[in-house]
């Protein structure tokens, strides 16, 4: 039922932004002699970010039409797949490259290219007079290359290209100011936990060929949706080759066990950190799960794990925001809980309320980090903000901009980020029933976290734009940015406010956009979860009082912190004081990375060194070099038993002949 | 009572050997030696190898005895008896020992290799009067299949006359004044 | 007839050298980089016009004979052939080599003559080795690929070269003699030392003799692999060698003990293979994660470039003993990937040893603010280390793990972890190296990358990225020989049934 | 004499065992050389003995004999040659003490 004739033209789509990448990487090495003698002179690097943006421009445009043709297909054909280009048939294992976009696929590449395309000019005025000014869009562009390629990949080898790429971009993108040195150690941190993650992904993907034979993810996912049975051994493999695929996506999504990355992520430039760490890369688990919603749904007792890992993560994410001084740490931690939320969604098999969620976090989490990018732009790079502080006057336009995404982060009314992430919590609290309340437990946690949200939230707007201002004004004069940074803030300001007519709640009586949409893709998920009687309904009632229940938390989270923060940071001293050691666990993530120092890295650099200094040196090393020190021992005790007297020689002749008798006599 | 004066030779024979061990001045050791040379020679007569017996007697008494005797007056070393004194003192205490047990595990060793050999009992030796070495027999073999070894001796033989006058001619160098070194 | 011509060029070159005046360093380079050209042009002419259908390049010559059993004397023939699985080494033998001399420009100053000798002379017993069908040939070229690395460690080596040098030389020398001995035995055994006839007899040997044999073979391709136990001479021998003799060692002389284990260990004894499968794939698992944890350790950058060859040859003895067509496609890949990223390292390594006189990783920092380009190819051979998909490590990688995971989980997933750790070594060089800030006085003003070391490098980049993108133009003359060495083995796994891997699954699920 | 060989194989044996006693506990040169003769001469006896049984049991085997001729022969170039150094070790030394004759040392 897939549309036969090829479809050439999707190539373009991540081959756009690599030409892209290739000539803003000419353009930097080019100037590269120039820039050694005189550092400003890099007039031919500024057509860098021209080409990137138009790079981006144009796989926009590609995607919209493709999006389009997609539409005018009926439902259950939406597929345009291009020919797939013969990548390894060696030993036994075929793999082709192909592109294919379908419904789920358009709605990632939209979202990557729009944001990305925004992203692209505001950091064309952000990046102005940066030395490797060429270099960080070149990075730019290889990175919207990798994720493109990762959502359009038709087999999962595809995908591992993208995976992998954006982890590569990401380290190059962190460790973009390496002169400052701790960006490179965030850098390879990030890198190091990645690949953790994709260790797990590799192990998934074997998994899945012994299964399947294949990794081309329509056929795994058409094979289990239409499957009627699997023995025992089957659905081991089939949960063990989900939960592997979750460990990648925990990985690469900074999800519980692996998310100590993401805050320190913060290192890179701030547009870096809105387009990697907040609207594409770190949605790739999500699209992932979601691509592959057939397996999870039939491997039983991972979407339970799904949904307490994401549980767990937005709890962890959303407590430490509260305490966070740096703005960005603060939106960082932010990103980690809503992702959370984004995994809770699918552990309760509502995917379609995960991508909408994912949507509407693109818009008002990037929002919200070029805003504080811009802050931090006005500010000359100061990030802490208890040195900020009354900037509402200084930045009107940011100020605006910033107010709208937090108010759809904190999930205010009527706003894309209330719909999105009330649709989460009432499909958790719908599936309540299963393994014994688990679900109602993670409602709670769900709940707990959305008022946290809504305070820190607050919190962040006061101390930035609000009270007196904490910084010497002699030294630091704060500006509103040019245009060209502003004017994405305010799209992006649009889209968070409007984004939630792509999902509205079904108790208006109003098609969920977003749902049908990605029905074709979502379908198998659903009929298995149904199948093992998962499905589940809210009565209209209940509807309206969990969207009640949200919108006053929201509102009344919202005020206490905006009133607790108003005047300025007393009430961060007062809690400091008040409660230190809850404050400092809080403060750096539970500890847990401090932890992961102590228990994991540790251990691991003193065994490194016992290997390298006990093992080999000593035991192997040793033993190679004592033959030789043996053989030279033994020569040197001999040399002393010739001494020259023919008495000793004619007694060793002696012995010689007792012994050559012995031998004979015995023999 | 042939074998009786077999046992008695027999004796005399190790009686010569320890002489040469226990001689004072190799006078004394060359003394026993010849000794135990005729011992032999009669023996060999006894057990029926006439013509060893003989060569036993021309050669190495006569020949290789008598060189010893030239040597020991060549160097005058009899008369140094008390000198050899210290030299007839076996090594010290250890080595000694050692030599000794040496000594006697090869005893031992040919005295059971002796016993294995499977010889068949000997009834009583008919006749051993007539010689097992009879000459022409012998001839036959020594120049016959063993012509060969004959001949190799022969060059050996040379080459000792050879290598004697060497060292001796450099003893007549070493006369003219400069050392040999 | 050209695989006679291919063997012996770079011998004609060394006499040419030979001939030059001592003074004219300039026309010993030039004949030197003359013949390596040649040969590279011949050798992948041969690698194009290759056909796997076709009767694979042969030439056979009686060279000498023995007496063997009751007076019938048997043949060892002069004979190389070049079939798919010799196909690629030579290809990239001959490819490295004119890289290797080219490399030299920068740093061999004193006594070109006997190094460029030397280097031409080991081209020729690599080659052979490569080429060799006859088991006493194989063992004749191994001994002359040997020798010329021990005088160009020694003269032209670091500070202990001696020590290194020694230590090589008889380390390596040890275990070949064992192999000498097996040849010997299995000559006389069977009468013949020509591969061709082994593969098909050495079946009926009983499995007891066999894997005599496969431990003898197994030594000394072990030593210079090198397999875990029996590493220490590589960092010694790497830290103390000149940088082409480093490249070369990591390019293809350690890709000599893979080929034997794969020619000799998995082809001709099959039987032996698959019982002592298990053990070879734990030591080359074990060794991934071993050489790893031993490069994260290291101060040195050209030890810790030694270590991690220890890792990534781990990686292709868990391929080949995987005893599956993707592990031993994987690990025959690998052995061609490990030559180029590696060669690359040490190229790289060399130029900045050129420059500031010091591989201590301490005595750099920040040296990307002052050479970009150095950085770029830096960064570029690290990710093609490390495995990203893409470039070519990561295809090799991948098949590797696959195979091992097909025949046994445990191993493959201790396998996996050396990925993770790969890239720890790997980065944290590079961090060291390359970023920070450019305090040390002495870093501030190095040249960056000039011409002739750009140009240098660029074949062996493209390579990595050709490898990464289509592997299958490389690896698709190779499949038809690892397929009949998978068969021969999936067989003799029937046979002995001492040890069959999982049941796999029934392929798909309970179709509809 | 109607002895049984293995007597005179022990014999043999003795003379051996006190040749070699000789040989390694004495100091002077000259009674080690006579040592050697000694031990020569019990190898000949051993070989007589040997041949002397064959020719009891009714076949004469002339090796014996015909080896003890090159015993002899080869003992007298040995001697021969002995006493020749020992000539000239006492030109040079002036003694004939096993100990003297130490320059070869190890």
């Amino acid at each position: 039922m897939q549309s036969h004739e090829s479809h050439a033209w999707l190539w373009w789509i991540p081959l756009l932004p690599l030409i892209g990448s290739a000539i803003a990487g000419a353009l930097h090495l080019a100037t590269l002699r120039a820039r050694k003698s005189d550092p400003q002179a890099s007039a031919p690097a500024s057509l860098a970010p021209w080409i990137a943006c138009g790079a981006m421009l144009g796989a926009f445009v590609l995607s919209v039409t493709g999006f389009l043709e997609l539409r005018d297909l009926e439902p259950s054909a939406r597929a345009l797949a291009s020919t797939a280009h013969d990548w390894i048939s060696i030993g036994g294992l075929d793999v082709d490259l192909g592109l294919v976009l379908d419904p789920l696929s358009s709605v990632m590449t939209l979202v990557i290219t729009g944001v990305g395309f925004l992203i692209h000019v505001y950091a064309s005025g952000y990046m102005k007079g940066d030395r490797g000014y060429g270099k960080f869009f070149a990075y730019l562009n290889l990175f919207v290359f990798a994720m493109l390629m990762l959502v359009l990949s038709s087999s999962l080898l595809g995908v591992f290209i993208g995976w992998e790429g954006v982890g590569l971009c990401s380290f190059l993108l962190i460790g973009f100011w390496y002169e400052k040195g701790w960006p490179a150690e965030a850098a390879q941190k990030a890198f190091v936990m990645n690949r953790v993650g994709d260790a797990c992904f590799l192990i998934g993907s074997f998994l899945l060929i012994r299964l399947f034979g294949t990794l081309d993810l329509k056929t795994i996912a058409d094979t289990v949706g239409s499957a009627v049975s699997f023995t025992d051994e089957q659905a081991l493999h089939m949960s063990l080759a989900a939960l592997f695929l979750f460990g990648g996506c925990c990985g690469k999504s900074a999800q519980f066990p692996l998310f100590t990355w993401l805050p320190d992520a913060m290192a890179g430039p701030t547009p870096v950190s809105a387009l990697i760490h907040a609207a594409t890369m770190v949605t790739s688990g999500i699209y992932l799960v979601v691509r592959l919603n057939p397996l999870f749904a039939a491997s039983g007792w991972v979407l339970p794990l799904i949904a307490i890992v994401g549980a767990l993560t937005a709890l962890i994410g959303g407590s430490t925001a509260l305490v966070q001084r740096d703005i960005k740490k603060v939106l960082a931690y932010s990103t980690v809980s809503q992702l959370g939320y984004m995994f809770l969604a699918l552990g309760s098999g509502a995917w379609a309320a995960a991508v909408f969620h994912l949507v509407t976090h693109a818009f008002f989490k990037a929002l919200l980090f070029l805003g504080a990018g811009s802050v931090i732009h006005g500010m000359h790079g100061e990030q802490d903000m208890h040195k900020l502080g009354g900037l509402r006057r200084h930045m009107p336009r940011t100020y605006i901009t910033f107010l709208a995404g937090a108010a759809a982060l904190s999930g205010l009314p009527l706003l894309s980020g209330f719909f999105s992430k009330d649709e989460i919590l009432a499909h958790a609290f719908a599936s309540g029933g299963l393994y014994y309340g688990l679900y109602y437990g993670l409602w709670a946690v769900g709940v707990i976290t959305a008022a946290l949200t809504a305070y820190y939230t607050s919190r962040m707007v006061a101390l930035t734009f609000f009270g007196e201002e904490r910084f010497d004004h002699h030294h630091v004069h704060p500006h509103e940015s040019p245009l060209v940074m502003t004017l994405p803030l305010m799209v992006l300001a649009v889209l968070s406010i409007l984004g939630g007519v792509l999902g509205l709640p079904p108790v208006l009586h109003v098609p969920h956009l977003l749902a049908e949409w990605l029905a074709p893709v979502t379908d198998a998920g659903n009929k298995i979860l149904a199948a093992s009687h998962r499905e589940h309904h809210l009565s209209h009632t209940l509807e309206w009082i969990l969207l009640g229940l949200g919108s006053a938390i929201a509102l009344g989270f919202a005020h206490t912190g905006f009133y607790a923060h108003r005047h300025g940071t007393a009430q961060d001293e007062f809690f400091a004081h008040k409660r230190p050691t809850l404050a400092a666990t809080l403060g750096d993530a539970w500890t847990i990375d401090s932890r992961y120092a102590r228990i994991i890295v540790l251990p691991l650099r003193m065994l490194s060194f016992l290997i390298a200094v006990v093992v080999d040196q000593f035991a192997i090393d040793g033993l190679v070099n004592g033959t030789g020190r043996t053989a030279r021992d033994i020569a040197q005790y001999s040399r002393r038993a010739v001494d020259g007297s023919l008495a000793s020689y004619a007694l060793w002749m002696g012995a010689g002949a007792l012994a050559i008798c012995a031998l004979w006599m015995w023999s | 009572m042939s074998s009786i004066l077999f046992y008695i030779l027999a004796l005399v024979a190790l009686l010569g050997a320890a002489g040469v061990i226990l001689a004072k001045s190799p006078m004394g050791s060359v003394i026993s030696l010849l000794g135990t040379f005729f011992a032999l020679a009669v023996i060999y007569l006894l057990a029926g190898f006439q013509f060893l017996a003989a060569a036993q007697i021309l050669v190495y008494a006569g020949a290789i005895l008598v060189l010893f005797l030239f040597v020991i007056m060549l160097l005058n070393l009899g008369a140094m008896g008390s000198r050899f004194e210290l030299s007839f003192a076996p090594l010290q205490g250890g080595r000694a020992r050692f030599a000794g047990a040496i000594a006697v595990a090869l005893a031992l060793v040919g005295l059971i290799a002796a016993q294995r050999t499977t010889l068949a009992a000997t009834s009583a030796p008919a006749a051993d009067a007539q010689a097992i070495d009879g000459l022409e027999g012998l001839a036959l073999e020594l120049f016959g299949r063993y012509s060969l070894p004959f001949q190799a001796v022969s060059v050996l033989l040379l080459a000792t006359m050879v290598a004697v006058i060497v060292l001796a001619k450099r003893q007549r160098a070493g006369e003219h004044g400069e050392q040999p070194r | 007839m050209e695989l006679v011509l291919l063997t012996f060029l770079p011998l004609l070159g060394a006499l040419a050298v030979l001939c030059t005046p001592r003074a004219a360093e300039g026309l010993q380079r030039g004949i030197a980089l003359a013949t390596t050209l040649a040969v590279a042009v011949l050798g992948v002419k041969l690698f194009l016009g290759y056909d796997a259908a076709a009767t694979p390049y042969s030439f056979s010559l009686p060279w000498f004979q023995l007496p063997w059993r009751d007076g019938t004397p048997t043949q060892v023939h002069f004979s190389l052939a070049m079939d798919g699985i010799s196909l690629l080494m030579v290809t990239l033998t001959a490819v490295l080599m004119p890289i290797v001399i080219l490399s030299t420009w920068g740093h061999v100053e004193k006594r070109v003559k006997e190094f460029m000798v030397w280097m031409l002379v080991m081209q020729t017993g690599m080659l052979g080795t490569f080429l060799a069908v006859d088991l006493v040939l194989f063992y004749f070229f191994w001994e002359v690929s040997l020798i010329p690395l021990y005088f160009l460690v020694g003269i032209w080596g670091g500070e202990q070269r001696l020590y290194a040098t020694v230590k090589f030389f008889l380390y390596t020398l040890a275990g070949s003699l064992l192999m000498m001995v097996a040849i010997i035995a299995i000559l006389f055994d069977r009468g013949t030392s020509d591969r061709g006839e082994l593969i098909a007899q050495l079946g009926q040997t009983p499995l007891e003799q066999q894997l005599w044999y496969f431990a003898a073979f197994a030594l000394a391709f072990g030593i210079k692999v090198p397999i875990l136990p029996f590493h220490t001479w590589l960092p010694d021998a790497h830290t103390q060698a000149p940088t082409s003799g480093s490249v070369v060692l990591a390019g293809v002389l350690l890709k000599m003990g893979t080929y034997g284990l794969l020619r000799f260990c998995i082809q001709m004894l099959p039987d032996a293979a698959v019982a002592a499968a298990p053990w070879m794939m734990a030591l080359g698992a074990i060794g991934i994660l071993y050489g790893a944890l031993l490069a994260w350790a290291q101060t040195d950058l050209k030890r810790l470039i030694a270590c991690s060859s220890v890792s990534h040859l781990g990686y292709v003895v868990l391929g080949l003993f995987a005893l599956t067509p993707a592990g031993l496609s994987g690990g025959m890949l690998q052995m061609v990937n490990h030559g180029i990223s590696t060669g690359l390292l040490f190229l790289l390594v060399g130029m900045l040893y050129e420059r500031r006189h010091s591989r201590a990783l301490d005595a750099f920092g920040g040296v990307a603010t002052v050479m970009p380009l150095f950085a770029l190819f830096w960064v570029f051979t690290v990710l093609s280390s490390a495995g990203l998909p893409g470039l070519n490590g990561f295809v090799g990688e991948y098949l590797i793990l696959l195979g091992s995971f097909q025949s046994s989980p445990l191993w493959s997933v201790i396998g996996l972890t050396g990925v993770i750790f790969g890239a720890v070594y790997l980065l944290m060089a590079t961090r060291k190296m390359l970023f920070g800030a450019c305090t040390n006085p002495e870093n501030q003003h190095l040249t960056d990358l000039n011409a002739r070391e750009i140009v240098l490098m660029l074949p062996l980049v493209v390579l990595a990225v050709w490898l990464g993108v289509r592997p299958n133009d490389f690896m698709g003359k190779v499949e038809p020989d690892l397929a009949k060495v998978g068969r021969r083995v999936a067989e003799a796994r029937q046979s002995t049934a001492a040890l069959e891997p999982v049941t796999p699954l029934t392929e798909g699920v309970a179709a509809r | 004499m109607n002895v049984p060989t293995e007597h005179l194989l022990y014999l043999s044996a003795g003379l051996f065992a006190l040749g070699v006693l000789g040989f390694m506990v004495r100091r002077n040169v000259i009674v080690v050389l006579m040592c050697v003769e000694l031990m020569l001469n019990a190898a000949n006896l051993a070989f007589l003995a040997a041949s002397r049984q064959h020719a009891l049991e009714g076949k004469p085997a002339l090796q014996g004999p015909v080896f003890a001729i090159f015993v002899i022969t080869v003992a007298a170039a040995e001697a021969a040659v002995g006493l020749a150094l020992i000539i000239a070790l006492y030109r040079l030394k002036q003694s004939a003490e096993t100990d003297a004759a130490a320059e070869m040392k190890g």
